[in-house]
C-alpha cells in the first residue's frame, strides 16, 4: 500500500542504497545509452548536443578546472542559502506574528520574486561592487520565497488547541511561538528548504553571470562562446549533483530534527506491513 | 510564385541602426522581389546564432567575426557569406573626464568587460602596443552586458567590448563626453565587426536562396548609405519600432554609414588577408587552440552578383 | 473538605453567575449556555454532567478564561477576574500531546512555562511516573502511546502544572476501568492531600457519584444547571462502595433526571 | 494572540480592504517618499535610479505599450504554469505512489531545477523555435518544482490511521489516493502552489529572453541597453502587480477548495477571541 | 441469540487462535499478545475488558486484517482467512473523520467505496441522523463537532457500511451518560434486528455486562484471555437493570478480575 510504506526517506535511501537505487540507476542508463545511441546514429555534432561518452571524458579530463568553479560556487550556495534561512525564518515570524505585519511586508515579499534578477543585477553591481556579496545576494532573494511561503503557511497550521492549552498554562506570546507554532511549522518548513536548496544552485550560477572571475556559472558563460559545449555540459553534470546532493543533505537533517515526523509515520506503517 | 521561399534570418541584437538595410529590404520590397519571406527574430544569447544556423534551424544569421572563428575550430561548419561592416565596432571606452586618451593611461585602473576570453585579448594586445606589459598592468572586472552604467557609476575607470556606434552615443546624450581607442588604430588586426553567416550545407544546397537573398539586403544597404535616416524611419516604422530609440539610432546611422561602405570596400565585401591575419592574431592570443585556414571561414562567391 | 464548606461564608473558588453564551453557526446564532449558575468552593470536588453538546466544555473554557461569556461574570476566590488565563489548571478533552515532545518533555511543558529548570522538572515528573502508569515510555514520542496512555500523559501533564484550581474535562475518558479506578482513587487521594478545587467532567455517573461533593446535571442545550445533587457518602470513599444501596439509590436519582431531557442535540 | 487570529486571508484581505490595508500602503508610502527624497537629493541620474515619480509618469505614458506586452507575458505565464500544476500533480501522485517511481524519477525532478536554462537556449531554439513553446516550456519548468515537492510532502501527511480506516472498509489503493491522499496534500499543494504561481512570472521573464519580439521580459531586455531604465522599472512593476494578483487569486481559489482548511482554525479563533 | 449460541457446533463468526503478537520499540521487541485465544459466535455480542496497553486495540487491528499476528491464525466462519480487510467493520478508537468531508459525507464513505450512488448514501445516513442525534449538523465540518458528536459521526459511519461483523474499540468512549445509554439500548435494538456479530472493547463494565452475551478480560502486557464471563442476564435488557442485584454482581466480579492484575502498563 503506498501510503503505508515507511518513510524511510534520505538515511532509508543511503542504507538500503544497493537495491534501492538499482530503478533509479537502470533508468538513468537506459536514459544516457538513448542519448549517445541518438547522437551517434544521426551524428549530431558536439558543439550541439556533446554524447554523454564526451561529457564523462570532459568531466575526467577537466576535473581539476571543474572541481576549482564548483568550490566556488558551493561556497555561494551555502552562504547564501544560510543567509536566506536566516532572513526567510524572521521574515515569515514577524508575517505569522501579526496581521498587521502580514499585510505590510507580504507583497513585498511576493513582489521581491516577480523581479527578474538579471535587470538588476547591474544594479547590484553598481551598489555593492564585485566580490562575494551580490552572488550571496543573488542566492539569498531566490532562496528564501520559498522558505517564507512553507513556514508562514507552516506557523499558521499550528493546532488553536494546542495553542489554548498554552494559553491555560500562562504562557505568552513568546512561548506559544516558540513552544507550539515553530515546532510545528517545521515539516513545511522543511518542504521549502528543499526547493530553496536546489533553488540556491541556479541563483549562484545566475549570480556569477555578473561580475565574477571563477564559479561554474562563470565557466559556462566562458565556454559558451567558445563553442566548448562539452563543457558546458559537464559543468550542468556537476551543477545538478551538487543539487540533488544538497536536495538529499536537507532531507537527511530533517530526518535528525524532526523524527516525530517521521517516525509517526514509520511506526504505523511497520504495524501495518504485517 | 511556386518559387517563393521562407527564410529564417537571427539578428544578432535587437533591431537597431545595423539592421536598416534589412529592414528596407523588408519594407520596400526587395525580399518579396527575390520571391523570399524572411522572418527576423532576435535570439538574446547571440552565441546561440551560430548553433542555429550550424544546426540548419536558422538559415542565416548575424554574428561576430571573432566568434565564427571560434565556432569554426570546434566545428561548427558556419561561414561568413557577408561582411556588414567594414571594420571593428568593439572599442575601449572611457570617460573624457577621466582624462584616459591611449591604452597606456589605463596602467593600474579598473577596466570592465563582459567576462569573455576575446575582451582579455583585444585589450592585452593593446596594451602591449603601447608600451605596456599587458593585462597585468589593469584590474580586469567582469561587469556582464551592461557597459555603461558601470562606467558612468565609477564602478570602473574604462570598458572594453562597448560598441563607438552604440553606447558612446548612449553615455553622450546621458550627459558623459567619452573618449574612445578604436581597436584597429592600436594594434589589433582590422576585422569585420559583424557578419552575415550561412551554413556549409546551405551553401552547397541552396546557393541560389544565399545569392538572392545577398542581391536584397544589399540593395536595402545601397538606400541605407544614401540616405541613413529615411533607414531609420523605416525602423521606426517597423513592428517593434516602438521600442526603438531614436536618439540613438539617429546618430548611429551616421556613424554607420561610413564602414557599410569604405573607399577600398563596397557593401558585404571581404578580404582574405584580413580573414587570416585576424585568425593568426586570436591563435598567437590563444583564442584558437591550433592555426587555421581562415580562407574557409568566409567566401567571396556572392560579390560578383550584383 | 466536602460539602458543608459550600454553605460556609468563604468566597468560593470560582462563582458563575448569570453566564450564557452563543457562537455563530453557519451564520445564525447558536445559544449554547443561558443563564448558568455554578459555583465550587474553596477545596471542593464538583462535578458536571449532561447531554453531549450542552455546552459543558464551553463552561469550562469561559472559566479557564480561554473564551468570554456573552453575559454574565466569574469571580474566582470572590473577585471578579478578566483575564483569567494561567489562573487554573484546565485538562482539555483531546489530550493535546504535541508529537515533537517526548512523554516527559510533554508532561513538564506547565513548570517549563513557570521558569522551573529543566532537571528540576524532569525530576518532579519521573517522580509522578509510576503512579500514572508511564513508567518506561517516558522518553517515547505520543504517537507510541496507546490511547489512555496518552490520557495519562495529558493528566500528568495538568497536575504537573499545580495550579489551585482544576478543570478536567472528561479525564478518564480512554482510561480502562482498572487504571481508571486507581487513578480515581489516586486523585481523592492527592486532593485530600493538597486541597484542591477541582472541577470535573463526565459523562459517567458512577464516576462523579464516587468522586463529588456535589454533581451538578445539565440540560441539553441551551445549556443550565437543572439540578445540584450533595453526595453524602462518607469520605474516604472506596471501590467498592460503587455496589453499595446508597450509591446505588444516588445513581438511579441522576439517571432519572438525566434521563428526562430531551435528547436531539 | 497572533495564532488566534482568524485566518482571513485573501477573502478577508478584499473584504477588509479600507482598514487592513493601510499599514502596508503606508509603509509603500514611506518607501516611496524616501526613495523619491534620495534621488532628488543627490541627484540619481534617471538612468541609473529613476525616481518612483518618474517611473510613474512612465506607466501613464506607456500605458498601451505596457498593457501589450504585460498580455503576452501574462497568457505565456497561464499557460505554463497550468502545465506545471498538471504535470506536477501527476509526477507527484507518481512519486507517492510508489517508492520504486520515487526512486528513478525525484533525482530527475531535482536535476531539472539545476539546469540554467540559458545554457540549453539553443537546443531549445533548435527543437522547438521561437514562438510560444519554449516560454511556456521555461515557465512550466521553473514551476512544476515547487508543485511536486510540496505535493510530494502533502500526499506522504495523510493521517495513516484515517488510510487503515479506508482499508478496513476494503478501500483500494485508487480509493485511497483519491479520498484520503489528495484531500489530505491540498493545504501543502496549494503552498506550492503559490510559490509556483509567482515563479511562473519570472520564468515567463527568462522565457522571453531565449529568443521573443513581445513580453515584459523582452521589453526589459531591449530597453535597459537603450537606458530607459524608468521604462525597465515600470515593467518590472507591472510584473510585480502582476505577481502579486496571481498570488492573491490563487489564495482565494485555496479558500475555495478546501475551506475546511481555514474554517477549522478561524473557527476556534473566534471562539478564541472572546 | 444468547450464550448457549456458543456452544452450538455452527461455525464462530470469529475464531482466534493463539495469537502473538509483538512490536519492535526502540529496538526491542515488545510482546504485546501472549497466545489469545478468542471467538466470537454467529450473532453474538461479545466485550473484552482490560488494562490499558494491554493489546486491546491491536487485537481487534489483527481481526479486522489491518495487522497479521506474529503466531496464531484467525478464521471468519470458520474458514482461516489471510486478507480480513473489508470483511469486517471496524471502527477505532480515534474517530478519524476527515477534515475536509461533511458529517453526511464522513458517513456514507463505506456506501461510497462500496460503490453505492451518492444521492442514495445521503438517503440511508439521513434517516439515521436523528437516532445518532446529529440532525442538523450533517453539512457542517467534523471541526465544528463537539467531542460526543464526533464519536457520534464516526459510529454512524461504520454502521452504514453495514458489515456482517462489527469491532468497535470504545465507540462510546466521548458520549455523554444520556447518549451513551440511549445508544446502547439502540445497539441492542439493531443488533436484535440484523442479527450482527459484534465485538466490542470498552473499559466500562457496566456497559460490557448490560451489553453482552459474554465478557473477556484480558491481563496486562503481555495480553492473555485471563477469564471469559457468560452474562445470563434476560434480553430485551433495559437501562433499569444496572441497579438490580443480578448486574451488582456479575459487576463485582469482573472488578475483582480486572482489578487482581498488575497495574504498571
Ligand atoms: N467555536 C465554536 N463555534 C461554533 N459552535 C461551537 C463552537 N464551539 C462549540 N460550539 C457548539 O457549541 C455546542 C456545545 O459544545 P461543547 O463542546 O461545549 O459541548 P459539550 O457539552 O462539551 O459536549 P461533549 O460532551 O460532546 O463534549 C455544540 O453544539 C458545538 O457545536
Ligand atoms: N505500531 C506500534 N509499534 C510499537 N508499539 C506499538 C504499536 N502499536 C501499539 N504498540 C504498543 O502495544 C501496546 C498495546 O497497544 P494497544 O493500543 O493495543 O493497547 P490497548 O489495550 O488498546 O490500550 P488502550 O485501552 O489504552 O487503548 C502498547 O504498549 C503500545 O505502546
Ligand atoms: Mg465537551
Ligand atoms: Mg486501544
Amino acid at each position: 500500500m503506498s501510503s503505508n510504506r515507511p518513510r524511510v526517506g534520505v538515511l532509508g535511501m543511503i542504507k538500503g542504497f544497493s537495491f534501492s537505487w538499482l530503478p533509479s540507476l537502470l533508468i538513468i542508463l537506459a536514459l544516457l545509452a538513448l542519448w549517445e545511441g541518438y547522437v551517434r546514429i544521426f551524428d549530431v555534432q558536439k558543439w550541439l548536443l556533446p554524447s554523454p561518452v564526451v561529457i564523462a571524458a570532459t568531466l575526467v579530463e577537466s576535473a581539476a578546472l571543474l572541481s576549482r568553479h564548483a568550490w566556488v560556487t558551493l561556497v555561494e550556495v551555502l552562504v547564501g542559502f544560510g543567509l536566506a534561512l536566516a532572513s526567510g525564518v524572521a521574515l515569515a515570524s514577524m508575517i505569522a506574528f501579526s496581521r498587521t505585519l502580514e499585510r505590510a511586508i507580504y507583497p513585498f515579499v511576493i513582489a521581491s520574486q516577480t523581479i527578474p534578477i538579471i535587470a538588476v543585477a547591474p544594479l547590484l553591481l553598481i551598489w555593492i561592487g564585485y566580490g562575494l556579496a551580490p552572488k550571496v545576494i543573488v542566492v539569498a532573494l531566490i532562496a528564501f520565497f520559498p522558505i517564507v511561503v512553507n513556514m508562514v503557511d507552516g506557523l499558521k497550521s499550528a493546532d488553536p488547541d494546542m495553542v489554548s492549552l498554552m494559553r491555560t498554562l500562562g504562557a505568552n506570546r513568546r512561548d506559544i511561538f516558540m513552544k507550539v507554532q515553530f515546532p510545528s511549522s517545521l515539516p513545511f518548513l522543511f518542504s521549502g528548504t528543499k526547493i530553496a536548496m536546489t533553488f540556491s544552485v541556479i541563483g549562484a550560477v545566475i549570480g556569477e553571470w555578473v561580475g565574477s572571475s571563477a564559479g561554474l556559472g562563470y565557466l559556462m558563460i566562458r565556454s559558451k562562446p567558445q563553442f566548448l559545449t562539452e563543457r558546458v555540459f559537464a559543468a550542468i553534470v556537476v551543477l545538478s549533483a551538487m543539487g540533488i546532493l544538497l536536495f538529499l543533505f536537507v532531507g537527511l537533517v530533517e530526518r535528525l530534527v524532526i523524527p516525530w515526523w517521521h517516525t509517526e509515520r514509520r511506526k504505523r506503517a511497520l504495524e501495518n506491513s504485517g | 510564385e511556386s518559387d517563393q521561399v521562407s527564410v529564417k534570418l537571427a539578428l544578432d541584437w535587437y533591431p537597431n541602426s545595423n539592421h536598416l538595410g534589412l529592414f528596407i529590404a523588408e519594407e520596400k520590397g526587395y525580399f518579396a522581389e527575390e520571391n523570399l519571406v524572411v522572418n527576423m527574430y532576435t535570439p538574446v544569447d547571440p552565441s546561440t546564432v551560430l548553433q542555429t544556423v550550424g544546426a540548419g534551424s536558422d538559415d542565416f544569421g548575424i554574428s561576430y567575426q571573432p566568434e565564427l572563428l571560434m565556432a569554426r575550430a570546434q566545428g561548427v561548419p558556419v561561414v561568413s557569406i557577408a561582411g556588414m561592416v567594414q571594420h571593428p565596432l568593439n572599442s575601449v571606452v572611457a570617460l573624457a573626464s577621466s582624462g584616459i586618451t591611449r591604452p597606456a593611461d589605463l596602467k593600474g585602473k579598473k577596466v570592465g568587460y563582459a567576462g569573455l576570453p576575446t575582451g582579455e585579448s583585444l585589450l592585452d594586445t593593446m596594451l602591449k602596443y603601447d608600451g605596456l606589459v599587458g593585462l597585468g598592468d589593469v584590474e580586469l572586472v567582469n561587469v556582464g552586458f551592461d557597459l555603461a552604467p558601470v562606467l558612468i557609476s565609477g564602478t570602473v575607470d574604462a570598458v572594453v567590448g562597448a560598441y563607438w556606434t552604440h553606447e558612446t552615443i548612449l553615455l553622450e546624450n546621458a550627459g558623459y563626453p567619452v573618449v574612445v581607442l578604436r581597436l584597429e588604430e592600436w594594434g589589433v588586426p582590422d576585422y569585420y565587426e559583424l557578419v552575415m553567416v550561412a551554413s556549409e550545407d546551405k551553401l552547397a544546397q541552396d546557393p541560389q536562396v544565399v545569392e538572392r537573398f545577398l542581391r536584397a539586403v544589399r540593395r536595402g544597404y545601397a538606400d541605407a548609405l544614401a540616405d541613413p535616416q529615411a533607414g531609420v524611419d523605416v525602423l521606426l516604422r517597423s513592428a517593434q519600432g516602438e521600442e526603438v530609440d531614436v536618439a540613438i539610432e539617429r546618430p548611429g546611422a551616421d556613424l554607420l554609414k561610413p564602414v557599410w561602405k569604405t573607399s577600398k570596400a563596397d557593401f558585404g565585401e571581404q578580404d582574405s588577408s584580413r580573414w587570416q591575419s585576424f585568425a593568426d592574431w586570436m591563435h598567437d592570443n590563444g583564442l584558437l587552440a591550433e592555426e587555421m585556414d581562415a580562407s574557409k571561414a568566409f567566401t567571396s562567391q556572392f560579390e560578383d552578383s550584383k | 473538605m466536602n460539602a458543608e464548606a459550600a454553605e460556609s461564608s468563604i468566597q468560593p473558588a470560582i462563582q458563575v453567575q448569570g453566564v450564557s453564551k452563543s457562537f455563530m453557526q453557519s451564520g445564525t446564532p447558536l445559544a449554547v449556555l443561558k443563564g448558568v449558575d455554578f459555583y465550587a468552593s474553596d477545596g471542593e470536588l464538583v462535578s458536571v454532567i449532561g447531554p453531549s453538546g450542552c455546552g459543558k466544555s464551553t463552561l469550562l473554557n469561559i472559566i479557564a478564561g480561554l473564551d468570554q461569556p456573552s453575559e454574565g461574570s466569574i469571580s474566582l476566590n470572590g473577585r471578579v477576574e478578566e483575564r483569567r488565563l494561567g489562573e487554573v489548571g484546565y485538562m482539555q478533552q483531546r489530550d493535546l500531546l504535541m508529537p515533537w515532545r517526548s512523554v516527559l518533555d510533554n508532561a513538564i511543558i506547565g513548570l517549563e512555562l513557570q521558569g522551573v529548570s529543566k532537571s528540576e522538572a524532569h525530576a518532579r515528573a519521573r517522580a509522578l511516573l509510576e503512579e500514572f502508569g508511564l513508567t518506561g515510555f517516558e522518553n517515547e514520542y505520543p504517537h507510541a502511546l496507546s490511547g489512555g496512555m496518552r490520557q495519562r500523559a495529558a493528566f500528568l501533564r495538568t497536575v504537573l502544572a499545580d495550579q489551585e484550581v482544576f478543570l478536567l474535562d472528561e479525564p478518564f475518558g480512554a482510561l480502562d476501568a482498572l487504571t481508571r479506578s486507581q487513578i480515581q482513587e489516586w486523585l481523592l487521594g492527592m486532593w485530600r492531600r493538597v486541597q484542591k478545587t477541582i472541577v470535573l467532567v463526565t459523562h459517567d455517573v458512577d464516576e462523579a457519584i464516587f468522586l463529588s461533593d456535589r454533581v451538578y446535571v445539565m440540560s441539553s442545550r441551551p445549556g443550565r444547571m437543572k439540578l445540584v445533587q450533595v453526595i453524602d457518602l462518607a469520605r474516604p470513599r472506596h471501590a467498592e462502595m460503587v455496589t453499595q444501596p446508597r450509591f446505588v439509590e444516588l445513581k438511579a436519582q441522576l439517571l432519572a433526571s438525566v434521563r428526562s431531557e430531551v435528547t436531539d442535540v
